[in-house]
């Protein structure tokens, strides 16, 4: 095929027909895409509840806000038929070393934490990141709050029971007062 | 900006210097093209690369002494204090005015679509004063040709 | 002509002063704040400094000898200051393997790249120091308690780290300076820290010493001094339950050690009074904003290592006055 | 708090060891060799031949230009040849070789001891005078001084300085000048400020010559429009800008002459010898010299026959120190190291320094550690490390804007440099270069 | 499903459409055209930007070649003729061969031949010392030793000879560019032709001075005595101010001049070592060695017998 | 022969990181890990070859002067297939590499090969050359995202070297440690390329 | 307080060239003289603002309401290109003799990656209009801070004793390394 010459015609035509092509083929690896997308980007938040709340079935979502904070915070309430097998919290704190972070936390349906994952953060590697390894959250399997005085986890430092994690008392402080916010919003969800 | 009045700037480099061809020449003034080259161009991959866009960019000069013929390469040379002026009236003064626009008009409006329109808009009547004011401006940037050699 | 004269244009003497001299006598200013480290945290201080300065000459030694393959010039003891003050910034607990990475960092990182003594922009001690602080934070955060050392010393914290972590937590400042030492304590010495940092009276004989040699001018230490105390009284007047007064934000923390061993490094300085008070002004309210307001306690590291990235800026614009700069007006008839 | 000029300076130790040595005047050489070319211009033109009669301050060689000045002989006897003879720079340069015979002086010349106090010519007679006698700066530049006495059209000078500075170490001459021709040199005042038609003449004295400055004093007292300003001990005082800053408060702009703020400098030999010239005939054919140096046997000043030797010099102070390994035509910071003891004294010579081996050698370069104690001690605010970089990398754009031209080369530069830089070196090799830019961009 | 293709392909193409228009329009309004040959005859010279070519760079006068459409005054001496052929593909034109050359150093002043009269201790720059005074020795002409034009070199073809304390030439790694030759105060660089076998004859002098002058700084200076003239076939060598030179162009390279040489001024390189054939008595004693400072003994031998 | 020097030449010789330079922001930004750096360089390679192909084959086709932008589209478009395809099939990866996979669109590389290159040659020259240039592309980052993950972490494709629980120098896995390494290994590469 | 914070954060905290890793190329390639550099963030700050107010323009009302943010890379791209040079063609009709100044003292401004990085980032971020922009210029200024800062030091190094294997693009990267390392003191900042 000889060169297309640069008329305006053929510009525009060429040009129309290659958008074209390209919207086509784009469009169709969407749609080809579009539920794998929306099943990974769910799956993304429901792989948090599972490593958190291994069984459920369905999920009811609510806002709420919470006492001291900025933002509301997603309370996943779970079901496994009709029964509750636990709560998913997604709370965040702002007292952290650098920004804010957010944990999933889960609480059985007695209240007991039954396990906690970092979602997102920007604390220090190797110092704040070691909040994610089991070493330290480990520690607050089981744990109920209700039970603890004034109702809130401390670090040992504090007066608590939490051993924080070497060298990083703020990440490990700041780990507690975000699990503090999901336990005392949650609890405020179910009064409602 | 204390460290801008200080004279000992204006003594060093206060000249810039580009090299163009003449492309025309008339009684009042000389026509000259530079090659105005991205800011990739300095890499030495260029021939690989597309972003190291060149223009040719015609230059008036109407500040010189007889003989310069066409095809003649020369040097343009303008004044440093010449170039923050470009910059600001052509870069810093419209990005204020689009930036003030926008954080009012959204103040006042709370619709981000209206307001980012209207920012946009206001370049028109900026450039339009600036089309008024052209020759006033054209009067202060000039700049000095010299031959190469 | 049986004698051969020796050939030079003029001049033809010189003041005597040498690079050499300028640095062995920096390192002898830092002698009274080793011997205080000596007292204070025992042989670690030692095996740490040693160290340090051991490994910065023997690397400086191999990279010009085998990969620049130039004559070695580690006997102008400008390696040695650098693994000195190296070895002055950090913990005496620090592990000898990650001082070792500290001193190639700071030696073949930040100094010979650029071509060696003289050319490098930034100061070569304080790479070392910032680069293991972020790779070794565990390690540079624990500081043997004041009289323990070996493996199993005891750590705590630094009077900076105490007072940051508090106002983290939201304790008052003068709740928290319960806990603190005093003024006295924080002069002397008696505090935890790095190695080469507590005492303020000992750096500050070295900072005289250097003063009087005339190895160091005064803008560059008082002007970090005077501006990171204004800036911190602001704060302080501000809110005192908040923010810390300045007389311990002096007297705490590196602030002393930068301002006249660290801001006025020659290489990384300015060269002219009026960009060096400008630069030091900038060290000092940096230090200061990090303190406050950064994640970090401590600031003056960061702020030397910017204001040295600001630097030919500073001389490029700020230029010494000239002769014949200021028209006075001639007689012309 | 002493006068001075403002920026920078450094006080090397002053070594000042002939200067409780009264002149003597050194015996005559068997033959002299007077260079054409012993001034800044073009080089004067010989009007002797090979086989010529001469004798001591006739003219023979004449000025060839505007700025070039007249060479008189310094001795009686004859013309051996016009050659090529040995010069500091070490290439041969054109001068008269003379074979001394006898003393005999020029019969025009006073010789006599007493001093001549009254001015009789005017100003143009003056400087007619000054242009015979072949009267060069002796201060070290050489300019030729009836060119200086002429400021440029619209110009005028206000006020005349006589430079008495004499901040080199080591250097003595104009300091014994001033304590044993007093009165020649207020006379010699006199006749410049009337050449020049200004009314008021300062001498600026370093403060380490107390004897100097109390004898002028006494002697100025009778004439109220010559003060004598006492200067701080600092290096360079002497240099034409710098007094002036320290004298007047006028500052020279860059690249301008000391006529722009309206003042002249002269320097103590030279006004001596425009006494001699005007009042006594006498062309300028002889000069103090300061022989000197630490391992040397006899520091001394000589008044000298232009044209002598050096090492006819060396030897009647004691001959050449053993240790001896370098010669310095010149003060130890501005002055020119030589090969050999046969140069000739020429009008510009003020001293002649032996240093030992020990300090001959310049210490080992080491990279520049920007200290800046070079910008600190520049007296003209310059960046001198930079200022050898961009010639050593021949960047002579910035070099140019940086002012390289600006430099006086006074060497405080290196001299105070921890890192031995040859600073000055770089910085001369690039006002060389800076300066043909510029004389070829000006065409 | 299908509104979104529909949408897809109409938002994108007129986004498309549009933004290529605007594009087509200002492409066709500033582009430069630039000659695709640039490149490549940009990608075909070595790349060094040494300047040897006379123009800013490599790319300068990649420009230059195609701009001027024929090769007449181009050369790239890094490349050598290879390149220029190559250059000259690309163009279609006609290359223009030119006789490599490579850098001769015209000094023998080695400290044997030539006494220092004193010690020079300033920067260790030659044009420094050049511009302060005469030199270390007392030839004013000859080499100061300092090393400028081996810094100036590029291509690391030039050293100081610690022994001679002269700079040598590595013919192998010359280039021509010329940078030497302009870097030297004393201008005792030349490009000569490089000749088959890199071989060269030259004389290894400037001296200008008379020849009793010359001879007494320097035992192997050239002191214009004319023999060598006389005895050049070729009319390539001549004599201007007491020194000689032999044009490269015109030297056939017959050897001839070498021995007739009373200081052994003229010097040969590459040479194979010469038969020691009887009649020819000068050259038993003058066999040259390959390398170029000459034997010392030879030399002063030579010297010695030339005084008598 | 020709063939093999069009697929090798992308390695060393014009390695377009190491050599030529392009594409710096992602190879500084995703190379914290081995295992991103092949990711980007494998969505880099994708893209660079199925646009080289494709341009060869549509280059007759479009006239000259709307070249780029016809380039572009056609770039842009495989950018996003690639950005949906691994939203959709490696979330994780996708999450780690971010905006600099849309950003492929501005890496010099690709619109360079398709404009120095593709618009030239035919299908199967093109096919070689995109493919030698993303695989050299993707070897680079692999490189240093190896180098720094092993100084950084202990660790290489995530696999512990050193004892669980302890740290490499963690500088080499942030910013600094980027630019650093890229700049040594840049000088390195520019010292074998030399003296070969 | 919001927008304060997104400032600092953008151009000291997580500066675009030195902690996020965009307009590495320019930033490498116009950083050797000052003045330069000076200009060329000037231009970036107006470009990139105008950039993202049209992309998000576009984002927000074309292309989320007719369900096609996918479609964001490839008319972003082609946005922002088209008007980079309409700007041109503007300046050049209303006032040529400004459009000739520029052109002799700036380099040309192209689309580099950092213009449709934050084009992307802001709606990654769900920024809503104001905060884009607050965010695009503390990230323009970012740039600038660092461009100038380096073209400083490039600038003296020009001049220093840099060994051959090192020169050029080797140092410029160690430097920005040991920048970054510096600008992380700011952690925790906002
Ligand atoms: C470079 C650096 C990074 C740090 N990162 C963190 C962090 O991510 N989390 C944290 O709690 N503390 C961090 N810190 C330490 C805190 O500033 C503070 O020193 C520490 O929390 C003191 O608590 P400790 O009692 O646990 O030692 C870091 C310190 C430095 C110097
Ligand atoms: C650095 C420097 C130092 C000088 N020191 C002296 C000095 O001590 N005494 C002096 O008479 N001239 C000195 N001069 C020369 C003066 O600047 C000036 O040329 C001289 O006084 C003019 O007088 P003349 O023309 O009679 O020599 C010095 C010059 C320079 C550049
Ligand atoms: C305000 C301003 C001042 C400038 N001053 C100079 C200057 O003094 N010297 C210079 O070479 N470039 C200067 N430039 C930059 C050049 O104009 C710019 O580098 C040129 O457009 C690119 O051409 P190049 O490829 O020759 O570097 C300046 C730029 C600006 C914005
Ligand atoms: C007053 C003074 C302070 C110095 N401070 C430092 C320093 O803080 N860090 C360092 O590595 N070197 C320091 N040096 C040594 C030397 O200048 C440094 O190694 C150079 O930066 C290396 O090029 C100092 C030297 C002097 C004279
Ligand atoms: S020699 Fe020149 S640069 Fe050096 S101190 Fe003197 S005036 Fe300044
Ligand atoms: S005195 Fe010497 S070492 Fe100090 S800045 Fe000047 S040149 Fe450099
Ligand atoms: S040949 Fe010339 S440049 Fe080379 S060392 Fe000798 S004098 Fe210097
Ligand atoms: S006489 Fe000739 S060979 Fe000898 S030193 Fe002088 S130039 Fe060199
Ligand atoms: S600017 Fe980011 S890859 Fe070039």
């Amino acid at each position: 095929m000889a060169k297309k010459e640069s008329t305006f015609k053929n510009m525009t035509i060429a040009l129309f027909v290659i958008t074209a092509v390209a919207g086509l083929f784009m469009a169709a690896v969407y749609s080809v895409t579009k539920e794998p997308i929306a099943i990974s980007q769910k799956a993304k938040i429901n792989d948090a509840i599972k490593m958190v709340i291994p069984e459920f079935e369905t999920i009811s979502d609510t806002l709420l806000m919470p006492e001291d904070g900025k933002d509301s915070i997603r309370i996943h309430r779970l079901l496994k038929g009709t029964e509750t097998s636990g709560v998913a919290v997604e709370t965040y704190t702002d007292k952290a070393f650098s920004g804010r972070f957010t944990l999933m936390v889960g609480f059985q349906p007695d209240g007991a934490i039954s396990n906690i994952e970092v979602l997102e953060h920007k604390e220090t590697p190797g110092l704040g990141t070691k909040m994610a390894l089991p070493a330290f959250k480990d520690q607050f399997k089981g744990l109920k709050i209700a039970d603890l005085p004034g109702e809130k986890l401390k670090v040992k430092k504090d007066g608590g029971s939490v051993d924080a994690i070497t060298a990083a008392t703020i990440s490990s402080r700041a780990f507690c007062d975000a699990v503090n916010r999901a336990y005392a919003t949650q609890k405020k969800g179910e009064k409602q | 900006m204390i460290f801008f009045r200080n004279p000992a700037i204006k003594q060093m480099q206060e000249k810039v210097l580009h090299t163009g061809i003449i492309q025309a020449v008339s009684e009042d003034k000389l026509t000259v093209t530079i090659v105005s080259a991205s800011a990739c161009s300095s890499c030495h991959a260029k021939g690989a690369c597309l972003a190291s866009d060149m223009k040719e960019k015609e230059i008036d000069i109407y500040r010189f002494d007889g003989k310069y013929q066409q095809g003649q390469h020369v040097n343009i040379v303008g004044q440093t204090s010449q170039g923050y002026k470009a910059a600001f009236y052509g870069y810093v003064l419209p990005f204020l005015l689009v930036f003030a626009t926008l954080l009012i008009t959204i103040s006042i409006t709370h619709s981000d679509g209206l307001s980012g329109l209207l920012s946009l808009a206001i370049l028109i009547p900026y450039y339009a004063v600036l089309y008024f004011f052209r020759n006033n401006l054209k009067r202060s940037f000039e700049f000095e040709i010299s031959a190469i050699n | 002509m049986s004698k051969l004269f020796t050939i030079s244009p003029s001049p033809h003497i010189h003041s005597g002063d040498s690079v050499n001299k300028i640095m062995y006598s920096v390192i002898l200013a830092l002698a009274p704040a080793f011997i205080w480290s000596i007292v204070m945290f025992g042989l670690d201080s030692v095996r740490v400094t040693l160290l340090a300065v051991a490994a910065c000459m023997a690397f400086e030694f191999l990279i010009q000898k085998f990969i620049l393959q130039v004559k070695p010039q580690i006997t102008d003891g400008s390696a040695a200051l650098t693994g000195v003050l190296l070895a002055f910034n950090v913990p005496a607990s620090v592990p000898s393997w990650m001082l070792i990475v500290g001193s190639l960092v700071a030696i073949g990182i930040a100094k010979m790249p650029y071509g060696g003594l003289g050319n490098n922009p930034f100061n070569p001690a304080l790479v070392g120091r910032v680069f293991m602080l972020i790779s070794f934070p565990v390690q540079m955060t624990s500081w043997p308690a004041i009289g323990t050392s070996g493996v199993d010393a005891v750590t705590t914290a630094t009077p900076l780290a105490i007072l940051k972590e508090g106002v983290k937590n939201g304790q008052p400042v003068f709740e928290i300076f319960k806990n603190l030492p005093t003024n006295l304590d924080l002069f002397l010495g008696n505090i935890s820290g790095s190695l080469g940092e507590i005492s303020v009276a000992a750096l500050l004989i070295g900072g005289l010493f250097m003063l009087i040699r005339k190895i160091i001018t005064w803008h560059i230490p008082v002007s970090v001094l005077i501006s990171a105390a204004i800036f911190s009284g602001i704060f302080w007047m501000i809110d005192p339950a908040r923010y810390a007064d300045p007389i311990f934000h002096l007297m705490t923390g590196g602030l002393v050690l930068g301002a006249f061993f660290m801001a006025t490094d020659m290489v990384t300085s300015p060269m002219n009074p009026k960009a060096q008070i400008v630069f030091g002004v900038g060290i000092g309210v940096l230090t200061i904003l990090i303190r406050v307001w950064g994640a970090y306690p401590e600031g003056v590291s960061f702020a030397i290592l910017i204001m040295n990235a600001l630097v030919p800026l500073l001389n490029r614009f700020i230029k010494p006055k000239r002769f014949g700069e200021v028209k006075i007006q001639s007689n012309k008839g | 708090m002493l006068k001075s000029f403002k920026i920078g300076g450094v006080h090397p130790a002053e070594n000042k060891l002939s200067a409780q040595k009264a002149i003597e005047v050194l015996p005559l050489p068997k033959s002299v060799f007077i260079p054409v070319g012993q001034h800044i211009g073009a080089p004067a033109e010989a009007i002797v031949q090979k086989g010529d009669q001469v004798k001591v301050g006739q003219l023979i060689a004449k000025s060839s230009g505007f700025v070039s000045a007249n060479i008189h002989s310094s001795v009686s006897g004859t013309v051996k040849k016009v050659e090529t003879g040995p010069d500091t720079s070490g290439y041969p340069k054109k001068g008269i070789y003379i074979d001394v015979e006898g003393d005999i002086w020029d019969e025009k010349i006073d010789s006599s001891p007493e001093l001549n106090s009254e001015i009789t010519l005017d100003a143009i007679a003056i400087l007619a005078k000054i242009q015979d006698a072949g009267i060069v700066g002796l201060g070290g530049a050489t300019f030729p001084t009836h060119v200086k006495l002429v400021p440029p059209k619209g110009m005028k000078a206000d006020v005349l300085l006589i430079n008495g500075v004499e901040c080199e170490p080591y250097l003595t001459s104009d300091h014994r000048m001033m304590l044993e021709h007093t009165e020649e040199l207020i006379v010699g005042v006199q006749l410049l400020m009337k050449a020049l038609n200004v009314t008021k003449a300062a001498i600026g004295i370093e403060n380490n010559k107390p004897d100097a400055i109390s004898k002028i004093i006494k002697i100025a007292y009778a004439h109220s429009n010559i003060s004598v300003v006492p200067l701080k001990v600092k290096y360079p005082q002497g240099g034409e800008k710098q007094l002036i800053k320290a004298v007047t408060g006028r500052e020279i702009s860059s690249g301008a002459l000391p006529i722009s703020v309206g003042a002249v400098v002269t320097n103590i030999a030279t006004t001596f010898a425009v006494y001699e010239a005007v009042q006594k005939n006498k062309p300028l054919f002889e000069r103090v010299v300061t022989v000197t140096g630490k391992s040397l046997k006899n520091p001394s000043n000589f008044k000298t026959r232009i044209g002598t030797s050096i090492g006819e010099l060396i030897e009647a102070a004691g001959g050449l120190p053993e240790n001896c390994g370098k010669i310095i035509n010149g003060g130890p910071m501005m002055g020119k190291a030589v090969t050999n003891t046969e140069i000739p004294v020429t009008k510009g010579t003020s001293g002649i320094l032996m240093m030992p081996e020990t300090e001959a050698k310049r210490g080992e370069i080491m990279p520049c550690i920007r200290c800046s104690r070079c910008v600190s001690v520049c007296p003209m605010g310059l960046e001198p490390f930079l200022l050898m970089t961009v010639s050593e990398k021949q960047i002579w754009e910035r070099a140019e804007s940086e002012r390289i031209m600006d430099c006086i080369e006074c060497g405080s530069c290196s001299y105070t440099c921890p890192a031995n830089r040859p600073l000055l070196d770089y910085i001369r090799l690039g006002k060389g270069k800076v300066g043909t830019i510029m004389r070829n961009r000006k065409q | 499903m299908s509104t979104i293709i529909i949408y897809t392909i109409l938002t994108l193409s007129i986004i498309g459409v549009l933004s290529a228009i605007i594009l087509y329009f200002v492409a066709q309004k500033f582009k430069v055209y630039e000659d695709p040959r640039i490149d490549l005859v940009e990608a075909a010279l070595p790349g060094a930007n040494c300047g040897g070519c006379g123009y800013a760079g490599c790319r300068a006068f990649a420009d230059a070649c195609v701009g001027k459409g024929e090769l007449a005054d181009l050369f790239c001496p890094v490349g050598g003729n290879d390149t220029m052929s190559g250059v000259a593909d690309i163009l279609g034109i006609e290359a223009i061969k030119k006789d490599p050359r490579t850098a001769v150093v015209r000094c023998n002043g080695t400290c044997e031949h030539r006494p220092k009269t004193n010690i020079f201790d300033g920067a260790m720059s030659c044009a420094v010392a050049a511009s302060l005074y005469s030199g270390d020795t007392g030839c004013q002409y000859g080499c100061l030793g300092c090393g400028d034009c081996v810094t100036s070199c590029d291509f690391d073809a030039i050293h100081m000879n610690p022994e001679t304390g002269l700079p040598e030439v590595d013919d192998d790694k010359c280039v021509a560019c010329g940078a030497c030759v302009k870097a030297c105060p004393k201008t005792l660089i030349e490009l000569r032709k490089k000749g088959p076998k890199d071989r060269k004859i030259f004389v290894s002098c400037r001296n200008m001075d008379k020849g009793a002058v010359a001879r007494k700084s320097c035992s192997v200076a050239c002191i214009g005595c004319n023999k060598c003239e006389k005895e050049c076939k070729y009319d390539a060598i001549t004599i201007a101010n007491n020194l000689a030179y032999i044009d490269s162009d015109k030297c056939k390279l017959c050897r001839k001049c070498v021995p007739v040489c009373p200081t052994n001024a003229i010097i040969e390189l590459n040479f194979p070592p010469r038969k020691i054939t009887v009649s020819d008595e000068a050259t038993v004693e003058t066999a040259k060695p390959i390398v170029k400072a000459p034997d010392q003994t030879t030399a002063e031998a030579k010297a010695e017998s030339s005084e008598n | 022969m020709n063939q093999l020097n069009n697929f090798s030449k992308g390695f060393l010789r014009e390695n377009p990181i190491l050599v030529l330079l392009l594409g710096t922001c992602p190879t500084l930004a995703v190379t914290s890990s081995a295992t991103n750096g092949l990711g980007m360089g494998l969505a880099t390679t994708f893209v660079l070859f199925m646009s080289n192909i494709f341009i060869s084959v549509v280059k007759d086709f479009v006239p000259d002067k709307v070249r780029i932008p016809a380039f572009v589209v056609v770039i842009a478009s495989f950018v996003t297939i690639v950005d949906l395809l691994m939203q959709a099939y490696t979330p994780a990866l996708s999450n780690q590499l971010g905006i600099f996979i849309p950003l492929i669109v501005v890496n010099c590389i690709v619109l360079g090969r398709a404009e120095a290159f593709a618009c030239k040659n035919n299908i199967f020259s093109s096919f070689i050359d995109g493919l030698g240039m993303g695989l050299g592309f993707t070897m680079a980052l692999v490189t240093i995202g190896s180098i720094r993950e092993m100084l950084g972490a202990g660790s290489i494709f995530g696999h512990k070297f050193i004892a669980e629980g302890a740290d490499g120098i963690l500088v080499f896995i942030l910013a600094p440690g980027a630019f650093i390494t890229l700049g040594f290994l840049i000088a390195i590469l520019k010292k074998i390329n030399k003296s070969s | 307080m919001e927008y304060v914070i997104i400032l600092i954060s953008a151009i000291l905290v997580n500066n675009i060239v030195l902690a996020q890793f965009l307009g590495i190329c320019p930033f490498l390639g116009v950083s050797t003289k000052t003045e330069t550099a000076i200009g060329m963030g000037a231009s970036v700050l107006f470009v990139m603002t105008l950039a993202t107010i049209v992309t998000y323009l576009v984002q927000m009302y074309v292309l989320v309401p007719l369900n096609l943010a996918f479609l964001q890379t490839i008319s972003f791209i082609l946005i922002i290109a088209a008007l980079v040079q309409m700007l041109e063609i503007i300046l050049k009709k209303v006032s040529p003799s400004l459009y000739q100044a520029l052109g002799i003292y700036l380099p040309l401004i192209t689309t580099n990656c950092a213009v449709l990085g934050v084009a992307i980032l802001v709606i990654k971020k769900n920024f809503n209009l104001a905060e884009s922009v607050v965010f695009t210029v503390a990230t323009a200024l970012g740039f600038a801070l660092a461009l100038i800062i380096f073209s400083g030091i490039r600038e003296q190094l020009a001049l220093a004793e840099v060994p051959k294997g090192m020169k050029g693009i080797p140092i410029a990267l160690v430097t920005a390394g040991i920048l970054a390392l510096a600008f992380m003191g700011f952690a925790g900042l906002v």
